[in-house]
């Protein structure tokens, strides 16, 4: 299945790129996403990460079409 | 109710001014209006500040600032509620967030007002980049509410 | 630092607009600024009112304003505040009190601005006279902040 | 001692005066001074005092040429 992946701020600076597209077994966890995108970057702790613009665990498993992000503490406001 | 992002600087007093003559149904009926406006400093960590960028996740960000100021209206029995939030390239002393409230009594209007700037600066996704002469740096994190 | 009474309407955002304007030498330094705006409602206890009359203690009014927005900058380190208090004749949606306060972060802001607002309808002597169709009527106290 | 006193909103209303000149005691509290002018009419529970704009208790002794003032619960804002 088809992911579109996108990167924030601090993370996108430090990836050196805003989105991915990802092809992923279908029931892939966030995690296991990101562990296959990057398996030699560990994911920062404090990063938040969304699917479908909702937040979401990195337990959730994800679906085609999906879009997943992943970014730092916001700080808006 | 109204939730808005802008691309370029604004003045929130003329846009509460210009949003209240709209509001001709409610006249009468608001006790009490909470308002908060933050601006942007020159000064932040111990570092001069000379220009901020402000990223945001288009259509998330929105999304959650609408949900926010409905889950507000709806907690609070709130009467409207105007939140306007910049994004992109701020000077020192732009502002960078608006967020209004009405209600018939003021308990309402203090918390909502409150709960909504602490709800925002906790889930809607926006990034601080500040310019110094060291630099720039991202924000890691807000000051504590 | 700026405490009043007025006598006749005004326009809290016009105030604040040219209050603004005089604070050259806070550009830059405030972060957040909490503004709370009390308004005549044309409806108070199931009852239409038509006209509110603001009496209070000339002297010891002006003293508790003042010693109200002192104690808040004192307490909560503010760069400003400025409060304007109707008293008089009133008329449904005109604004009766403006609270405002500056300060660096928006934790300071907003507990200030609270905190005037209470200690102001608890402390400050002013009393509300409401004319409704069944005659006026003295407002026995204040709704719960 | 001359004192000045001072009754406003709902309770000069129904007292039908606005000021009293009164002389009393050195050493009268605020409680003994009502008294002393409103011997038929208890003072009213909820009733705030002040002397020389300053809020004051009824136990509060007053001096030669203070204000005194009676009112009722404030109600701005």
């Amino acid at each position: 299945m088809s992911i579109q992946v996108k990167y924030f701020a601090s993370l996108r600076d430090r990836l050196g790129r805003a989105e991915d597209r990802f092809s992923a077994a279908e029931g892939t966890t966030i995690a296991e996403l990101w562990a296959a995108l990057w398996p030699e970057i560990p994911l920062p702790p404090n990063t938040l990460t969304a699917v479908n613009m909702e937040y979401a665990s990195l337990q959730q498993p994800i679906s085609d079409g999906d879009e997943v992000a992943f970014f730092p503490p916001v700080t808006g406001g | 109710m109204r939730v808005e992002l802008r691309e370029t600087p604004f003045e929130p007093l003329a846009e509460l001014g210009r949003y209240q003559t709209d509001q001709h149904q409610l006249l009468g009926q608001y006790g009490a209006t909470a308002i908060f406006i933050g601006t942007m400093r020159d000064y932040n960590q111990q570092t001069m500040v000379s220009q901020m960028t402000l990223e945001h996740y288009p259509g998330m960000t929105e999304r959650y600032l609408r949900r926010i100021a409905e889950t507000a209206s709806r907690e609070w029995s709130l009467l409207d509620a105007l939140v306007i939030h910049r994004v992109g390239e701020l000077q020192p002393n732009d502002p960078i967030v608006l967020v209004a409230v009405w209600s018939a009594h003021r308990a309402a209007a203090f918390a909502a007002c409150r709960w909504m700037m602490e709800e925002l600066k906790s889930k809607a996704p926006f990034w601080k980049r500040e310019d110094t002469v060291a630099g720039w740096r991202w924000i890691e994190h807000n000051t504590p509410g």
